[in-house]
């Protein structure tokens, strides 16, 4: 996990593995549990023993909803509205994130919610200055 | 941790201004932010009859130093309230700001350290300092105002990463609590258009609140005859399907301030004392609940905390203010503390239930939504009408019973569950 | 008040990282303010034995948001630390912060409600986030620093009206003293420098202080062979006459950390713990000091307070910090403290009672100048330093006999003067 | 004391005095003294109870010093390096301000910390975009 700068900073470390697809997060040595996006403690237990891990990407979207039509933040000015969800990934941890593969109305949300639970895929997308993470409905 | 406080603590003044906007409201229209504290400082001051001379320390809350730029509250606001070389911090725990700085106080106090302890918060989230001016505003936009307050939320891969609070805050919270209680969508909305009606009508009643207008004559102003109607129109678009604009909070300026002193002296104040009889802080990062949006493991443990220092049980509470940024969340966390029964707080809402007159009154000040949000003046507000409605000073809106136990929960943005419980002396 | 703790308590655990330039120093270079803080914290939490699950509850320090841009920081750090569910708030009391925390650590102890507390304090003063990166830094310009800095400074009538940091607390309080006790400029010059000599000599001897280079290895590196050439060298300027830039402070990236806990319980700990026998407090706002420059309403209040709930008098202090943003305001707080007799400050720099193994040291990790200034992290670099002085623990820089009471001193920002005693178990 | 907008705001009734070379201060009805520059609260005693006054602007120099030479804020760019001086006001009041008629060098200030305390009056300078109160030696 050694940035460019070649001192660890988890964070750049995160964002590099996005740009190439790849899902980075830490897993507690003590406890087993995986704290995503990473840090360098045990976000469970405390411990600081904790080793660079990556996460499949796949998940379990929640519940659906979407973001304010206005962006709240410059970088997704483009984006807004967008599905925003809740998932819990394969291996545990919960997330929220931009939804791909359905419509921020109420129609498309509705049908989602009715739907239940349905599988997703973590992709990445490339916005202007920086890497972000979505997931992308299965079905 | 032990979770007791030695030494019994009491708020024996408390003060809070209109919440409005400094460059409209005619109630605080072109106060310095100085003058703004120093109104709600001098009002809870006055309330135990003190100067700002009799303090031993100032907490000085403020969230947002990018529209205030008052850091160093502690001295900059001293010669605008006459505490001069009293011992002082400036601290936020955003929109807890001012009920975690009452738990400081009551530490402070109870440790054996200070007598008397002022607190107060101020914010000005509709607008900031102009250019390099010491006394020019100019208003803030929707943007720059999101991005100032999310600076509280996780900027290593919350916000970067297209956090979005109507969301995690309101769209999700919904959809969990409509699966989990087999509510449609269609009865939430409904429930949620009956919950803001009560908070507006509380609102109506406080001249102190940012918006006073009840929904029905909101539907009037706009030629619609029918308040619901109003709620379905596009005069309340859906934020986060299946949450309205009207179920969130609206932004305000304002400050509040209370004096807390030790149990034993406050009896001796001007006017009827309040006691600190608990309270409860659990902070936690993103995400803020599990697979069960209604569940914050952060709330369960500031409530259990305050319960267990205060030794009340949920049956005790006379009147509940839950943190209603998002008004769905608020009902979730009123049932999380046992003042509604789980899945029936729609039906309470729409019962009147929760109204001040109705038999569990929540946010008689009108909440977030009606009374305003100043972010670290808000918690203080929602203390000052826990404490009129206790000495049965809260005018029109007043419980026809003053309540014996009241308590209080505010989420610090991004998030810190904190709950307070205050009991007659 | 009745300024006494009714239970004791004790620091645990400390820990501090190397101040520096996180765009450059190579220990902490490229670390993000997170893994900074995390990096203090985990010295101290292992210090004393414990994890942030352990803790009861965080005390966030960070002074200018404008940098760092982590309000919130209670939530934003506690994924980086382990803390998650623990209480929290972010707090400031600029150059002061992390030592107040230790002051509020202390009440909440010793009011009963928590057994073990996290105080940290970190800050850039070197850079900022750059654009919206979530981990990309930038250099912050000299003005900018100082505008960020200043905003801790009455922003209605002191900064708007040509408020100078250099002037207000170095070139007035220089005359006032000068003038005062019959000193010439020469021999004000003369001891300044051999003050920050004695500094410098402790930065050399500090693997973690921002400036590690002595007074005479600065002259041979710009080819003078005399330390006092180089002090009056064009190297040295003037930056409020007769006050020179190397009696200032120098700024730096840092965090400190602090674990306090119950007494009783501190000595099944992993480290030696150390006392916190008493604080004093006491914010004012400009000016600082009235007449006579070298007198301090609100340091006077402080050291008042701090000694009277410690119960110590002058004499019994084994080692002093004072805030040496300005060494010869820190000079003036030592005399006020009585450590040094008055007016002879600059003798005892001269004749090296101020170094690590003189009878009267100070500020032994190399100070304000040496060891650098991390805005909110610094007060706790301070206690840093005290604490491993008295365990004996301070490396080449380590005083003959362990001290057994230490008083630490620093100024927040415009101003507040806070005073912790710490003493043997 | 109203302002434009027709709502108290001392700090602007403040500036807007020293723009017509009036020095604005409050007074306590209660312990006499002043606070300057103006609050609604005595800075002494915490009483409310304070009027509108007016200072001289006759004051002492007690000590003089200077700023840097690069100004730490942008209004002052034009101005900087300045005399900085310490001043005892007529009514009571402690002030720092920019000084005139002295150059902020080594020797103009030596000479002026040799001579001890010395007359000085109140004067306004218009910067840019905001007065400043400064003060003029008076001999
Ligand atoms: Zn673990
Ligand atoms: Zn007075």
């Amino acid at each position: 996990m050694q940035a460019t700068s070649g001192k660890p900073n988890k964070i750049r470390w995160y964002y590099e593995g996005l740009s190439k697809g790849v899902f980075r997060a830490s897993k507690c040595s003590d406890c087993g549990k995986f704290t995503f996006p990473p840090t360098g403690c045990c976000e469970h237990c405390g411990s600081w023993n904790v080793e660079d891990a990556e996460l499949s990407g796949k998940g379990t979207l929640l519940f659906a909803t979407h973001s304010g039509s206005d962006a709240s933040h410059p970088r997704f000015e483009k984006a807004a509205p967008f599905v925003y969800g809740h998932i819990r990934l394969e291996e545990g941890p919960i997330a929220q994130a931009i939804i791909q593969g359905a419509e921020p109305t109420p129609e498309d949300l509705k049908a989602l919610y009715e739907k239940g639970p349905v599988p997703v895929q973590a992709v990445t997308l490339q916005m202007d200055d920086l890497p972000v993470i979505a997931f992308k409905l299965q079905d | 941790m032990r979770n007791q406080l030695n030494e019994r603590v009491a708020i024996s003044g408390v003060g809070c201004t209109h919440f409005g906007d400094l460059m409209e409201t005619p109630a605080i229209k072109d106060m310095s932010l100085q003058e703004l504290t120093a109104a709600a400082v001098k009002e809870a001051l006055d309330d135990a009859g003190l100067s700002g001379q009799d303090v031993d320390a100032v907490f000085a809350g403020n969230a947002m130093v990018h529209s205030s730029q008052l850091p160093a509250t502690y001295s900059q606001m001293s010669k605008w309230t006459g505490t001069q070389f009293k011992a002082g911090v400036h601290f936020e725990a955003q929109c807890s700001t001012t009920n975690v700085g009452l738990a400081m106080a009551a530490t402070a106090i109870a440790a054996g350290v200070y007598d008397t302890v002022l607190v107060f918060g101020v914010e000005s989230t509709r607008s900031k300092v102009k250019d390099y001016s010491p006394y020019e505003r100019e208003p803030i936009s929707h943007q720059q105002s999101w991005l100032w307050t999310d600076m509280a939320v996780n900027q290593a891969y919350g916000v970067p990463q297209g956090y979005d609070i109507f969301s995690s805050y309101n769209g999700l919270v919904a959809l969990g609590y409509c699966r989990k209680h087999g509510i449609s969508i269609e009865d939430f909305d409904r429930g949620m258009f009956e919950l803001c009606r009560t908070r507006r009508l509380h609102g109506s009643m406080n001249p102190k609140a940012n918006i006073q207008e009840t929904m029905e004559d909101a539907a009037k102003r706009k030629g619609l005859s029918d308040a619901f109607e109003y709620w379905q129109s596009e005069n309340n678009p859906f934020v986060a399907w299946p949450s309205r604009l009207l179920s969130l909070v609206t932004t305000a300026d304002g400050a509040s301030a209370m004096v807390l002193t030790r149990a034993d002296t406050a009896k001796s104040g001007r006017s009827q004392p309040v006691e600190v009889k608990g309270f409860g802080i659990s902070a936690s990062d993103l995400p803020w609940y599990g697979e069960d949006p209604t569940i914050w493991k952060n709330d369960e443990r500031a409530v259990e905390d305050a319960m267990d220092m205060s030794g009340i049980k949920a049956g005790d509470i006379g009147y509940l203010h839950t943190h209603d940024c998002s008004h769905i969340s608020s009902l979730c966390t009123a049932e999380l503390i046992g003042y509604l029964e789980p899945g029936k707080a729609l039906d309470a809402a729409r019962e009147g239930r929760l109204r001040f007159d109705g038999d569990r009154p929540m946010s008689t000040h009108g909440g977030r939504h009606a009374f305003g949000h100043a972010w670290a003046a808000s918690a203080g507000s929602d203390t000052y009408e826990a404490v009129l409605q206790m000495r049965g000073k809260a005018g029109k809106r007043q419980m026809p019973k003053p309540p014996e136990v009241s308590v209080i929960h505010t989420h610090g943005y991004a998030m810190i569950g904190t709950v307070i419980v205050l009991g007659g002396m």
